[in-house]
């Protein structure tokens, strides 16, 4: 990996830039070129980098909860075989009125995305025709993934809990006390005992 | 008759010794734990040597292996396999998931109690019950058969009611077909 | 008046009054045609004896007609048959159009049979076979001829037999100055070995069409197929028995009496045809998706049997043959009865979209059910004597290849369980479809010819010697010795199978089997619907289609993909299509032109005068 | 009435018979094939245990009259056979055997032995399971694979003896010494036949376990398949003594009646016990190859005998 | 009762020129009277015929009272009265079907029947009469009258195929009359019966020339290959009426006069092998052709030039059971292609296209005249128990006795080909989807009738063919009674 001169990273991201004037892009490091724009020039952009960049190959597609910015994030992952770059673009779409263009004509595979997004975490995507009860069935609450949902208040009101359950503290940490055992550090981070 | 009760007797120790050897099992692959089967069942534990065999439909199961955790929407399908089986039938709750909901104790799709859906006779416990684990659940049951106290079956028919209601406040679409045998 | 024309006059004004009956009230129409035909078959049965003769001189003709024991084996099927066909086909045809039309032509189609039947002059047979082909000709194309050129097939392929027919009549009338058959029999012996091979090879020809042999068969599946199922049971279960009368005269007794019988491989040739005609057919059979091309081919591949059976020509051969002729008749008649109370009951006859009319329909399932145990062959229906028959008959024949003939004719016939179950399971196991939830029992009169005939073949599995009398005096009739103890089949080398113990064993023990199961748990022991089985889990909506039926049998067919390869039709198709060029080469001579038809008199008038001296100069 | 009493007894004596051998047999295939997997096994009594569960098991369940009887059909078929096939011949420990045999004809026989999967198919289909009726549809695939094997052996023994009954071969035997030697093409040709006969090996996927659930009898639970499964060993039974009879002579005691089975079955549990499985049309290409040529061979042979 | 057979001619000429005069009494006449004559004319030809046959002695006149040979004279024998018998009744049926036939208005009706009855005259004289030139005139007649009715609708394919067929006629006149008068040269004579008498005086060169010019002449008129161009247009071209007409009068009068010169006027033998042969490759040619044809009325065309090749071969065949066969086809064909031609006409009024595939569905439409198309389509390939499979037995058995099994094959084949195009449009006609509804010009009361009178002459026939079978074996009797015909003729200059 001694080349590590950017140039057709570069040339990705000048490119990019050039048609969508509203788009910024920029080289992450070697092979990965990130992009992010507005929400209703994804499926042409996604369109242009498939037709004329050659990222021909979705590899995934993710969404976030920023819900401090009350904002979905939208990622779509591209990869061109040719080139070995990978593209990520990116987007913000509202939280209240979450819609997104259905680019499953683009690509076939986002029909599997999309249907987990929607059920997931609410996103509607306007003609997009999936089947329903992807993951969840006959599920009527919020969609379980928003970070505003409490899963716990969600567990304790549906499933019924066995009782000794209640405190739900962490066995390892009583484990490995009466072990005499070391917790390394790094482990400490991931314990509840605060 | 005076000696109808010893005969009886006789019937259901001949019949509580072949159930109990002869158990054949739907495994149904719920969870993580159905990995612990296949050392079970090959030659390093060779479950055979005691009568247990792998069924493929719950036509012909004795017994339903629960093997870990369960969403709600597998309970739906376990719910029906079980109903689907022919009685006698017993049901093995498998690894700590099954007991109180393990690790995803708060998920909001997985159960934490399998008892209050479908009546199991052995619990086995573990996360993951090893194959001697496994073994031993099932020997538990061979006794408890013998003995005629895996009733499981028999509980579920009594107390349909309260089963049916737990289910359904956890699968709303209900769309099961009637169980009434 | 004479009997014999009393059958056929009473069919022909069956024929005449159901055409005009249409008028009246269509209903009528088949209950005229099925009135005529049971006043038929009870003069036949009860009046009709070897005593009666006529003949009605013609235009320098006598026809003759008579009856003998063969001819009565045959015209007893036909009459029995038809009688309960044609109180199936008062409901079946209920309600189409052109019920006159239909009628009138079954009616002419089942006299014309008739008078094959009592022919014993070849021209009254030709005058009635012709009949016939054109009668059933005219009910094929009834369903309509815009898809395929079935009927078109059929009429070539039925003229080039008629024709064939006629020839062999005119050259064997012209070298022995009668008509008469039983003077061909007499005469056969005297012709010359080529006017032998001749004739027989024309006469071959003749009835091998209507009896679907191998090369001459392609116009069979669809014409089966397509016509009303309630001829289609006429059609195939007796019509095709005409080729098999006239090929069972040839067989037994003409060549019987020429010496081609010891020179030329004539039979042996036609045993194998019979064969391979009866594999191929079996294998298209197993590939069909429609109920009705699966019995289409089956019908092949029977007569396929039927026909190896004439031709190996021993007596145990020929009673085979004969044997299995009648209940062919019988469960193939059934069958397609059967094929058409589920077309009018629920629409289609696509085993892929049909399913569980077992729970609709159990009498027409119980009458599939005894049938195809009779076409399967297994015991302890009548199907099973008659393929026991087969088979000892040529293993003990004492010659080589028809060792292998064995083979060839067992491999169809287990490939025929694949198709016997295809059909049932199609029709009436697996999944229940909403869309055919309105599905009802077809009517009583439907039902009734066919579980009787059912329980007919029943009968014959359990007493056989039934049906061997009859058989027995036909082939006395024709000149084959038969010392036949009735009750039990055997064969030359003495080994016997009896089959009433049999077939009370097999029901003492079926009768216990299922009462045990009937009476263990019986209380508990719940009705579900076909819904409710093991799909891992899942519940099945009550659209999903979880039957197995397509491509049902797809490995046997990648298994056999080597045979498949080659069809038939596509062959005559393409002599079709070259004499179709060539035809069209032809007729540009003429041009539409004056100026050429006026050369073309010049040229010929030149040529005339040319080499006129060496022409007319005789 | 008392020869007829006899019978009854010699009857119902056979089937027993049949069912305690067969019953054993599977008990001893399923410990031989465990022992190849270096397991130890089930013990031999096994599949009697298994039996008598599922008859004491409810069946609540059927789904139709055509399922419902299917399991008689299958069981009236093995006992016909059985009956049909001579189990012990001369003066040997029991000697009512004899008795109720008729002269089994080998055709008739070749026949009787596909009325039970016809049968137990049709009770198969009317469930409606599409599992069953993928094996229904191999089952039947395969089996027109081994009969023709099976059938040209079988013409090739009948034309060599003139005879079609078994009675008669065993008396031809008698006098000429083993079918099995004296026509080995023959006996190749239906040992090879008898593999896919039995389901073993590399010719189980009508059954497949665990890819069509448990294959044909998969909505068939309690009394229908204890029905089934006692038919399955008095049928396993029957066919294996009617190799012994027309290619062994026969045996005159249990003793030797046993061994001679037992060896013969080994043949198909052995080689099914280290085989994968063959797709069906593998199966019923193999079946037409050199089972075949064999079959052609020994009726060739049987022509110049 | 004993009418002169010169009725047969003077009477429909009479009628034929009276027609304009008529016409200013009444125009209801100009359709009536020609069915009247006609009519007269059918019955006393069968009375006659009768009488002849009963009697066994032909009716001889001569014409204005100069015997033969040099007189003209007509014979009504059995075999011409039989013709005529047939011709008569035929072109009855055809007054009766045009007698109200919508294309034909007031005003050409007029001239339709008296070109129609020219036809009657022509081909009755030809038959009847017995003097060679004589028959060249009537052929004149006859072929003016033809030509014009093909030309009849006055529209360009009319027209077309009225210029052909006067271009090959004109070749077939010119070709006769050479024949006539190179005949006159050697025998001095123009009696039929006294030219046979005389004939072997001809020096054999000679002989075969004027044979072979009367051959090629007369073939044309009698539709052999190759000579037989004109046919196939006039026939389609020509009105429906006209059609039959053609079938059943012009090309039988050919037949006639070729039969005439063949059997009796000249001694040829190898005539009869050319007759077979000639005949067979006409058929095979035609019916070739006839299957390739999309347009009805040219395929019944083709289908009529196969029959006269039948016909050839038949006669060529030359045994008492092939001419009687030869005859019993002629009346079949007449009859059943009259049949299909007056069905088919009205198929092909209400398809605009003519072409068979847009005939598709009409048995629904018009139920009779599809129904009478299929009763002739069933008759004319020779299924039994229609008249069209007797006259087929009879000629086979005449072949087979003698041997010719080649031919009956390709008979056979030929009519396998005849099956299936005949068939082909049958079933179109009852079970193709309909196109359109619209019935464009329906039957009318005397079409039925006279479809309905031949219909039940086929099935008649066909059941019981003892009720023409015997006028036919004395005809055929006659025809082959070479010396007595000669008695019979000569006999008259005696007296």
């Amino acid at each position: 990996m001694t080349d590590i001169s950017l140039e057709k990273e570069q040339k990705i991201a000048d490119e990019l830039e050039r048609t969508f004037p509203n788009l910024t892009a920029r080289v992450r490091r070697a092979r990965r070129v990130m992009a992010s724009l507005e929400k209703e020039l994804i499926p042409s952009v996604l369109v242009h980098a498939k037709d004329n960049l050659g990222f021909h190959h979705l590899s995934h597609m993710s969404v976030v909860d920023w819900i401090e910015d009350e904002h979905f994030e939208m990622v779509y992952t591209l990869w061109n075989h040719e080139k070995r770059v990978q593209l990520t673009i990116k987007t913000m779409i509202s939280r209240d009125n979450a819609t997104m263009a259905n680019i499953d004509t683009i690509w076939r595979q986002a029909n599997t995305y999309q249907r987990e997004m929607r059920e997931m975490f609410g996103i509607e995507f306007p003609g997009f025709v999936g089947e329903k009860d992807f993951l969840l069935e006959d599920w009527d609450e919020m969609p379980p993934m928003r970070r505003d949902f409490d899963t716990m208040e969600y567990a304790n009101k549906t499933y019924f809990s066995r009782p000794g359950r209640e405190d739900a503290q962490d066995v390892r940490d009583t484990i490995s006390k009466r072990n005499g055992e070391e917790v390394p550090d790094f482990a400490k981070k991931y314990s509840r005992e605060k | 008759m005076p000696n109808d009760k010893n005969s009886q007797k006789i019937v259901d120790m001949i019949t509580g010794f072949a159930r109990s050897n002869s158990l054949f099992m739907l495994a149904y692959g719920t969870g993580c734990g159905d990995i612990e089967i296949p050392p079970a069942m090959t030659s390093r534990y060779d479950w055979e040597r005691f009568g247990y065999r792998k069924m493929a439909t719950p036509r012909q199961a004795d017994v339903l292996l629960i093997s870990g955790y369960l969403a709600t929407k597998t309970l739906k399908r376990v719910i029906r396999s079980y109903e689907q089986m022919q009685e006698p039938k017993y049901v093995i709750g498998f690894g700590s998931c099954t007991i109180n909901g393990g690790m995803y104790w708060d998920s909001y799709n997985t159960i934490n109690m399998l008892d209050h859906y479908i009546p199991v006779d052995v619990y086995i416990n573990g996360c993951m019950p090893r194959p001697e684990a496994v073994m031993s659940g099932l020997f538990e049951l061979q006794e408890m058969i013998k003995r005629g106290d895996a009733n499981g079956a028999q509980k579920y028919r009594e107390n349909l009611e309260w089963y049916r209601a737990n289910q359904k406040k956890i699968i709303k679409n209900w769309k099961m077909p009637d169980y009434n045998w | 008046m004479n009997s014999l024309l009393l059958v056929i006059l009473i069919l022909l004004a069956g024929a005449v009054l159901s055409f005009l009956a249409n008028r009246i009230m269509p209903i009528l129409s088949g209950v005229m045609s099925f009135l005529s035909i049971g006043a038929a078959a009870v003069i036949f049965f009860v009046q009709v004896s070897a005593a009666d003769s006529m003949a009605i001189p013609i235009s320098g003709f006598s026809l003759h007609w008579g009856i003998n024991a063969y001819s009565w084996l045959f015209g007893a099927m036909v009459l029995g048959l038809s009688v309960f066909v044609a109180l199936y086909a008062i409901a079946f045809m209920k309600g189409k159009d052109r019920l006159g039309y239909f009628f009138f032509n079954f009616n002419l189609t089942i006299m014309a049979m008739m008078g094959i039947v009592f022919s014993t002059d070849w021209v009254s047979l030709f005058i009635f076979w012709e009949i016939m082909t054109w009668s059933s000709f005219l009910i094929i194309i009834y369903a309509g001829i815009s898809e395929g050129r079935v009927g078109t097939k059929y009429m070539i392929f039925s003229a080039i037999g008629g024709y064939a027919m006629f020839m062999a009549i005119l050259v064997s009338n012209s070298l022995l100055g009668s008509f008469q058959i039983a003077d061909l029999v007499s005469g056969f012996g005297t012709l010359s070995l080529g006017n032998q091979a001749l004739i027989g090879i024309l006469f071959m020809v003749a009835f091998g069409v209507k009896s679907a042999v191998m090369p001459l068969h392609v116009w069979a599946p669809r014409a089966y197929a397509d016509s009303p199922m309630a001829f289609t049971a006429i059609f195939s279960g007796l019509l095709s028995k005409m080729g098999i009368f006239g090929m069972g005269i040839l067989m037994i007794s003409v060549f019987a009496q020429g010496t081609i019988g010891q020179t030329f491989i004539f039979s042996n040739i036609l045993a194998w045809l019979g064969a391979v005609t009866s594999v191929i057919a079996t294998f298209y059979a197993l590939i069909q998706k429609d109920a009705k091309r699966l019995l289409a081919y089956s019908s092949i591949a029977q007569l396929g049997y039927i026909i190896v059976g004439l031709a190996i020509g021993t007596p145990l051969s020929i009673m085979a043959a004969l044997f299995l002729a009648v209940v062919h008749a019988i469960f193939k008649g059934t069958l397609f009865m059967v094929v058409g109370a589920v077309e009018r009951q629920a629409g289609t006859t696509n085993m892929e979209e049909l399913g569980a009319l077992i729970r609709k329909m159990p009498w027409t399932f119980m009458a599939a059910l005894f049938s195809i145990i009779a076409l399967a062959g297994v015991p302890p229906l009548g199907g099973f004597v008659g393929k026991w028959m087969l088979y000892e008959s040529l293993i003990t024949s004492g010659f080589g290849a028809n060792y292998f003939l064995v083979i060839m004719v067992f491999l169809s016939s287990t490939a025929a369980f694949l198709y016997s179950y295809r059909f049932l399971f199609g029709l009436f196991l697996g999944q229940e479809e909403p869309e055919f939830d309105h599905v009802k029992e077809a009517p009583a009169i439907m039902v009734v010819p066919m579980v009787v005939l059912a329980l007919l073949l029943l009968v014959i599995g359990a007493f056989p010697g039934l049906l061997f009398e009859p058989i027995a005096n036909a082939m006395a009739y024709m000149g084959v010795d038969v010392n036949w103890n009735m009750t039990v089949l055997s064969n030359v080398w003495g080994d016997e199978v009896h089959m009433e113990p049999l077939w009370t064993s097999i029901l003492v023990m079926f009768v216990i089997g299922a009462t045990f199961l009937t009476f263990k748990t019986r209380r508990n022991t719940r009705y579900v619907t076909t819904k409710d089985i093991h799909t891992s889990g899942e519940i099945p909506e009550a659209h999903e289609n979880m039957t197995f039926s397509v491509n049902f049998y797809q490995p046997f067919e990648r298994a056999i993909e080597p045979v498949m390869k080659r069809k038939m039709d596509t062959y005559y198709n393409r002599i079709g299509e070259g004499l179709e060029s060539l035809f069209g080469f032809a007729r540009k001579i003429y041009t539409g032109n004056g100026q050429t038809y006026a050369i073309y008199v010049i040229i010929f008038l030149s040529i005339l005068i040319l080499i006129g001296e060496t022409i007319f100069n005789k | 009435m008392d020869e007829f009493w006899m019978k009854i007894i010699g009857f119902v004596a056979t089937v027993l018979l049949a069912f305690v051998v067969g019953a054993v047999y599977g008990g001893l295939v399923r410990k031989i094939i465990a022992r190849t997997q270096n397991r130890i096994g089930p013990p031999w009594y096994q599949n009697f245990i298994d039996i008598l569960k599922l008859y004491s098991k409810s069946s609540a369940i059927n789904h139709g009259f055509m399922q419902h009887i299917a399991p008689a059909m299958a069981i009236t078929a093995s006992v016909t056979v059985l009956m049909f096939v001579p189990v012990l011949t001369g003066d040997g420990w029991f000697p009512w055997f004899e008795n109720l045999n008729f002269k089994g004809d080998l055709i008739f026989l070749v026949y009787m032995m596909v009325f039970g999967s016809l049968g137990m198919a049709l009770g198969i289909g009317q469930t409606g399971n599409p599992n069953a009726a993928i094996g229904v549809s191999r089952g039947l695939s395969m089996m027109v694979g081994y009969e023709i094997p099976f059938v040209m052996a079988l013409v090739a023994l009948m034309v060599q003896t003139e005879t079609t009954s078994i009675t008669g071969l065993m008396e031809y035997q008698d006098q000429h010494g083993w079918l099995m030697f004296s026509s080995p093409f023959a006996f190749i040709a239906a040992v090879m036949a008898m593999l896919g006969m039995f389901h073993y090996g590399p010719f189980d996927v009508a059954f497949a376990p665990s890819e069509l659930a448990s294959g044909p009898p998969s909505e068939f639970g309690g009394k229908y398949l204890a029905l089934m499964m006692t038919s399955g060993s008095i049928f396993a039974f029957a066919k294996l003594v009617l190799f012994v009879d027309i290619f062994m002579n026969g045996a005159s005691n249990l003793i030797i009646l046993v061994i001679k089975t037992l060896v013969l079955y080994m043949i198909p549990v052995l080689y099914g016990a280290v085989s994968p499985r063959y797709r069906t049309e593998q199966a019923i290409r193999y079946f037409w190859g050199w089972p075949t040529f064999f079959g052609a061979l020994a009726i060739i042979f049987a022509i110049y005998y | 009762m004993v009418v002169s057979p010169v009725h047969f001619i003077a009477v429909p000429l009479l009628a034929a020129f009276l027609i304009p005069l008529l016409a200013k009494v009444s125009k209801e006449l100009v359709r009536i009277v020609p069915g009247l004559v006609i009519g007269y004319l059918s019955v006393v030809s069968v009375i006659l015929m009768t009488q002849v046959v009963n009697t066994g002695q032909p009716i001889i006149e001569v014409i204005g009272g100069w015997s033969p040979p040099f007189g003209i004279n007509l014979v009504f024998s059995a075999f011409t009265g039989f013709l005529v018998s047939l011709m008569t009744f035929m072109a009855f049926l055809i007054w009766i079907y045009s007698y109200r036939f919508k294309k034909i208005d007031d005003a050409p009706a007029q001239k339709y029947f008296i070109l129609f009855m020219m036809l009657v005259t022509g081909s009755t004289g030809i038959v009847l009469t017995g003097d060679i030139f004589n028959l060249f005139v009537f052929m004149e007649i006859t072929a003016i009258a033809a030509y014009s009715l093909t030309a009849f609708y006055r529209d360009r394919d009319g027209a077309e195929a009225a210029f052909k067929y006067l271009l090959i006629g004109s070749f077939a006149s010119a070709l006769m009359l050479l024949a006539i008068v190179l005949l006159y040269s050697q025998v001095g004579t123009l009696n039929m019966a006294e030219i046979a008498q005389r004939i072997h005086t001809v020096p054999q060169g000679m002989k075969i020339t004027i044979f072979t010019l009367f051959v090629v002449g007369l073939g044309i008129e009698a539709e052999m290959f190759p000579l037989n161009g004109w046919a196939p247009d006039a026939y389609s071209q020509s009105p429906g009426p006209v059609g039959v007409a053609f079938a059943a009068l012009v090309v039988k009068a050919g037949v006639y006069s070729l039969v005439r010169v063949v059997f009796t006027m000249f001694d040829i033998h190898g005539a009869y092998e050319f007759l077979i042969i000639m005949g067979a490759i006409t058929m095979v040619i035609a019916e070739i052709s006839a299957l390739k044809q999309t347009n009805l009325k040219r395929m019944l065309a083709y289908s009529s030039i196969g029959q006269m090749g039948f016909v050839l071969i038949a006669f060529g065949i030359g045994t008492n059971a092939a001419v009687f066969g030869a005859l019993f086809l002629m009346f079949n064909h007449a009859v059943i292609k009259g049949l299909l031609f007056m069905s088919g006409s009205y198929l092909v009024y209400n398809t605009p296209s003519k072409e068979i595939k847009d005939m598709a569905g009409i048995g629904k439409k018009l139920p009779m005249v599809s129904f009478f198309f299929a009763l002739g389509a069933l008759a004319i390939v020779g299924l039994p128990p229609f008249s069209g499979f007797w006259s087929k037995l009879y000629i086979l058995m005449a072949a087979a006795d003698a041997s010719f099994y080649y031919l009956m094959g390709t008979i056979l084949i030929v009519s396998i080909i005849e099956i299936v195009y005949y068939f082909r449009v049958m079933g179109r006609l009852y079970f193709g989807k309909p196109q359109n509804d619209v019935v464009l010009q329906k039957p009318t009361l005397g079409g039925i009738f006279a479809m309905g009178v031949l219909a039940t002459v086929i099935i008649v026939i066909g059941i019981h063919p003892d009720f023409v079978t015997g006028f036919i074996q004395s005809a055929a009797d006659t025809l082959l009674d070479k010396a007595g015909y000669i008695n019979n003729v000569l006999q008259l200059t005696n007296l």
